[in-house]
């Protein structure tokens, strides 16, 4: 996935030069993962940009900067650190459109990776897109593929407005095809992975392939469920979802983020409205448990959702 | 050469703000504001003096308190008034206010409800100068309390290391709220500039033409390419920290030595002095109450902001 | 309220040494809303202490002084300006207990009004409490009077973990009898405000208020929707929940919050599942719409909810 | 009059925090540490020199390299070894790991995974030192990169206004992960800490007798009351900055000057020159081996944690 994220980013400096990327050592180091390799090699020192460790700034920088003709694409390197710049994320970026009167939108990318599996620890591995899905004024993708990795993104800095594109750290080494003209992919449009029609799994990120590992397990017990992948979580494809559960009037949502006050509710709240009468059982969701993501191997493999916990849940709101 | 700021121009500059605050105080009192307005009474000279330094190309990141900023940068008055008021025709259509006064065209990023933020904005803005090649420069204006805060000390560095054309203006008004700002910070601003290797000067902010001179000089060091600058300009709050606010911590004592360093007084007695006509004076004291009349007028009868307008604001219009 | 909230910090200092105050203009000024006054002049300005405009580093303290044996209760002046200090709340606060293996807990209050309806725009107004109701290891309640805001911040202080107590805005000025021998108010219980029997209003906070107005006023059309003030959003009291809507098999979640992503999605998420079977209707939300809260008073008049778009939403439910 | 630290104390503390952390890189290269772990080795005489100047009663915040001030803390070889390995024995329960090792009981107050957020932790420790009358200082370590955070700015101002027992030790290794932190901070941390006002000193970073005296020298002060300090200890990060960092970066000659001012060699030298007979010296080698792969088989036997114990771990137990 790597790979898609560095080419889109590539592509777009090439394209337009108010695209800038700014980040801590995204540019000689080639970011912490890898995903800005090359690029300041290529484009200079002054449009991939190597930052202090000061998210504050960088975000707010990207704020000016968005304000002023350029396109900045900022990386933060762990979710876990946005604590450090929402102020210019949520107080500036999400609202200058609105609170100024609709004058000039504020188009900037923020790039930062979520997720456990790599023992990372408690301030390393979380996964909080639910809190900029609940800030009107931000949109937030969150791609399974690397074909989507790179399709949202192009999307994200082709937006009039500030885009957060969630990536998900276990999949970075994820291969994948990605054509040499990819379709675009318009922010705010689910995908159907995998079609069935027993029941609707929704979900983004990881939790796809889980889902449709999940979906596998069912098939052999003649469970056909159907695998959703929102690709965008604000905006979401309400109507997809709502279609979806209209074939097959049960709903799983799942994510890999806490599911108390997760994304998930928000799915299942719609449904518990518009789809309300389309359902034939319980909503459920499958995300992690109400702690912090823990440390040691054995612990954060049993706090991880996976594809067996989805496949209960299918099971669950069948009965 | 560092270019000379027209005295007269100045001292328009602050009369319009002058005006324009104080009406919104007598607007404020009767009920007429919605929200909260924190005055710049007394620290005209600041806005007017850095402002006169810059020209169309160039950034401003305002504050709270950040009417004069956007009066020095051209924002018209009509727009200004609507939007404090709350009307349909303010500059932005009635959705932020006071503190919120932005017109993007004119290089104004904003007022800003939040302490210490508009320095990140206006080293941002700085860098898409420097990026995009337009000569132009960004300030942000800063009060002596929000030094506090990380955002500061953030953006200084970053300008510093990057050789930014940002530059910082403290309006040091001795007051962080309703605490003395020297109970509140610790360093001096000419120190804490120096451990960046940032330039500093310190300006009397009652005094416009010093002001102004100050800031042309360090802008087109800015312009040169040489990196950052910090202004200091010492000044005074003459009023509440926002209207309303019955100053319980503060004495009177204080509130009358404020009022002593008049920069608008001090300007006309300049002017005078200098052999300008007291006619010319009153024309322009005349000119100012006028616009502002007008500008009151226009915006008691425009309409009031409409949700129908406002309630797909907060993206652009889906493309079709 | 505001006279509730200092009562019970005033109190809390009194018995406990533990306990200090701090944040800024809370002092000397008594605070930006009053709720601190007179306490610096009675417990000396090391307890209450006036702090610089440092939200990041007023809550890092909180911390550190919960760490090294104190119980301190910060404010942070606006909702809005917990984005400046979201680290040290979420990934040092609410982690502690749990990363350091249990070894001791963080027993810190932040104190934050949220909500609107002053004009204070966009950066002074916002309800951001679904952040941290998504956040294991935070607690957070809301009252909605008085006597609540008194027996709730109590019970946050003596509280061995942190726990947010958001006070709105507009109830500060708010008048009520607080008893002079108040009960305790265990977190996490909600409270039924008016019984009914055709369906549920969930509320807390400002919007309970707005819940009884439009019960009085279904009322009138012979709809007798019960009540319930949760007070607690995290946790929340699922079991008061589930038994007024095995009663009444309606529910309406209401609060001044962003609908999308809020407080309700999650109440609503879990009747969707837990509540299935007790469901004779849709699940309404009433929240405020997905922009910034705008600034002129028609403006925010017509963004705020109220009783009349709860009142909206219980009759749709029972249609 | 300062204290003196035992020479041979801070190399024996050296030893095992060089013991544990090259065993701990033969044990990451093996697949056995989940995570990733950042080492300090050739950064030890700043921990132990530091460490040896504090009281049980005092307060440690550290960082993402926080090996050293664990084990310089007195944090226990077999509980630390069982977290960084994730048993059930480990000091967070294998729940935090190498980057979260804490032990409050003994005012370790944990490893920190994010840059900058120990200072206003031990503010806020420094804050309840003076307030409950226990006479402890707190510390916060912090590198050289992470000046660039606005917490540090912020932390040191409330410390300076507030004149608390916080002493603030910079490890400066030259390096924020992957640049060179001179092209990151534009300010030097002598300039800084003047600009608020607070004493700065400047070690030998490899030397830990005169870190420990430095240290020692600091919190006397800060026990006098004398309000907060900072301490920049000069190093040097003889590894990648986690390890498997494949350092492409860096070049062999920066790696290489950076293993000849080896803390450990300097120590042992000094002590052979003082007359400690070399069996001594090797004595203590030999109990630093035996202590750490004591602790490591006793992690290895340790049984796994237990999701069961970890599930309700986020809050208090409720009582009943
Ligand atoms: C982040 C943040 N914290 C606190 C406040 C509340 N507040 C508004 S103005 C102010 C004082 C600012 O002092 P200074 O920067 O000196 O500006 P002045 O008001 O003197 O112009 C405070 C604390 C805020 N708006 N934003
Ligand atoms: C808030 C935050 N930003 C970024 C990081 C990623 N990161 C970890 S260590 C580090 C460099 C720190 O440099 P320095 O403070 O000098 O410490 P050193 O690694 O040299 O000991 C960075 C950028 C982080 N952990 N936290
Ligand atoms: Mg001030
Ligand atoms: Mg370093």
């Amino acid at each position: 996935m790597v790979q898609a994220i560095n080419r889109a980013l590539a592509e777009a400096l090439a394209e337009d030069p108010a695209v800038i990327l700014l980040g801590e050592d995204i540019g000689a180091a080639g970011g912490p993962f890898g995903a800005t390799r090359g690029l300041q090699q290529r484009f200079g020192p002054d449009r991939v940009r190597d930052t202090p460790i000061s998210e504050a700034a960088i975000m707010g920088a990207a704020v000016g900067a968005a304000l002023t003709g350029l396109r900045p694409v900022a990386e933060i390197m762990f979710m876990d650190f946005v604590t450090l710049a929402m102020d210019a994320l949520v107080n500036q970026a999400a609202k200058a459109r609105f609170m100024f009167g609709g004058q000039r939108g504020v188009p900037l990318v923020l790039r930062t990776p979520h997720g456990g599996g790599l023992s990372a620890g408690p301030q390393h591995s979380q996964c909080l897109e639910a809190w900029l899905c609940h800030v009107p004024g931000l949109k937030v993708v969150c791609p399974a593929t690397p074909a989507d990795a790179y399709a949202l993104l192009r999307s994200a800095i082709a937006d009039p407005d500030p885009v957060v594109v969630v990536e998900n750290k276990a999949l970075y080494a994820m291969k994948g095809e990605v054509p040499d003209a990819p379709e675009p992919i318009p922010i705010g449009r689910a995908r159907i992975v995998r079609p069935g029609r027993d029941a609707t799994i929704v979900a983004y990120g990881a939790a796809v392939h889980w889902a449709t590992d999940a979906a596998s397990l069912l098939a052999a017990e003649g469970i056909e469920a159907e695998v959703l992948d929102l690709r965008s979580l604000q905006p979401w494809d309400e109507a997809a979802v709502l279609e979806s559960l209209s074939r097959t009037h049960r709903l799983v949502v799942a994510h890999e983020a806490v599911e108390a006050f997760g994304v998930g509710a928000e799915i299942a709240a719609r449904m518990a409205d518009a789809g309300f009468d389309e359902l034939d059982g319980p909503i459920l969701r499958v995300g992690a448990p109400f702690t912090p993501v823990p440390f040691a191997r054995e612990l954060e493999a049993a706090y991880r959702p996976d594809a067996a916990r989805i496949a209960a849940a299918v099971r669950r709101t069948l009965d | 050469m560092t270019r000379m700021a027209d005295p007269l121009a100045l001292l328009r500059t602050m009369l319009l703000i002058r005006e324009a605050e104080m009406a919104l105080a007598r607007l404020f009192a009767d009920g007429e504001v919605p929200g909260f307005i924190h005055l710049s009474v007394g620290q005209e000279a600041v806005a007017a003096g850095v402002c006169s330094a810059l020209g169309p190309q160039d950034s401003v990141a305002s504050t709270h308190r950040g009417h004069g900023h956007a009066i020095a940068r051209g924002v018209a008055l009509d727009g200004f008034f609507a939007e404090v008021l709350g009307r349909a025709s303010g500059v932005c259509g009635g959705r932020g206010g006071s503190m919120h006064v932005a017109d993007l065209n004119r290089g104004m990023l904003g007022a800003n409800g939040i302490v210490g933020a508009g320095a990140p904005i206006a080293l941002g803005a700085a860098l898409a100068h420097r990026i995009r090649g337009t000569g132009g420069v960004a300030v942000a204006f800063f009060g002596d309390g929000a030094l506090a805060e990380g955002a500061l000390h953030e953006s200084l560095n970053l300008a510093a290391i990057w050789r930014l054309p940002l530059l910082l203006v403290c309006e040091n008004n001795g007051w962080a709220e309703f605490s003395r700002s020297d109970t509140q910070v610790a360093a001096t601003l000419s120190a804490w500039s120096a451990a960046y290797g940032v330039p500093h000067a310190e300006v009397d902010g009652n005094d416009a033409a010093a002001v102004a001179a100050a800031a042309a000089e360090a802008v087109e060091a800015l312009r040169r390419g040489e990196g950052p600058r910090v202004l200091e300009a010492r000044t005074h709050r003459w009023r509440g920290h926002f209207e309303g606010d019955p100053q319980r911590y503060r004495d009177a004592e204080d509130a009358a030595r404020a009022a002593g360093h008049d920069p608008i007084a001090r300007s006309r007695a300049a002017l005078l002095a200098a052999g300008v006509a007291e006619s010319a004076l009153h024309a322009a004291e005349a000119e100012a109450r006028d616009a502002v009349a007008a500008a009151i007028a226009g915006a008691r009868a425009a309409p009031a902001a409409e949700w129908a307008d406002a309630r797909h604001g907060a993206y652009a219009p889906a493309e079709s």
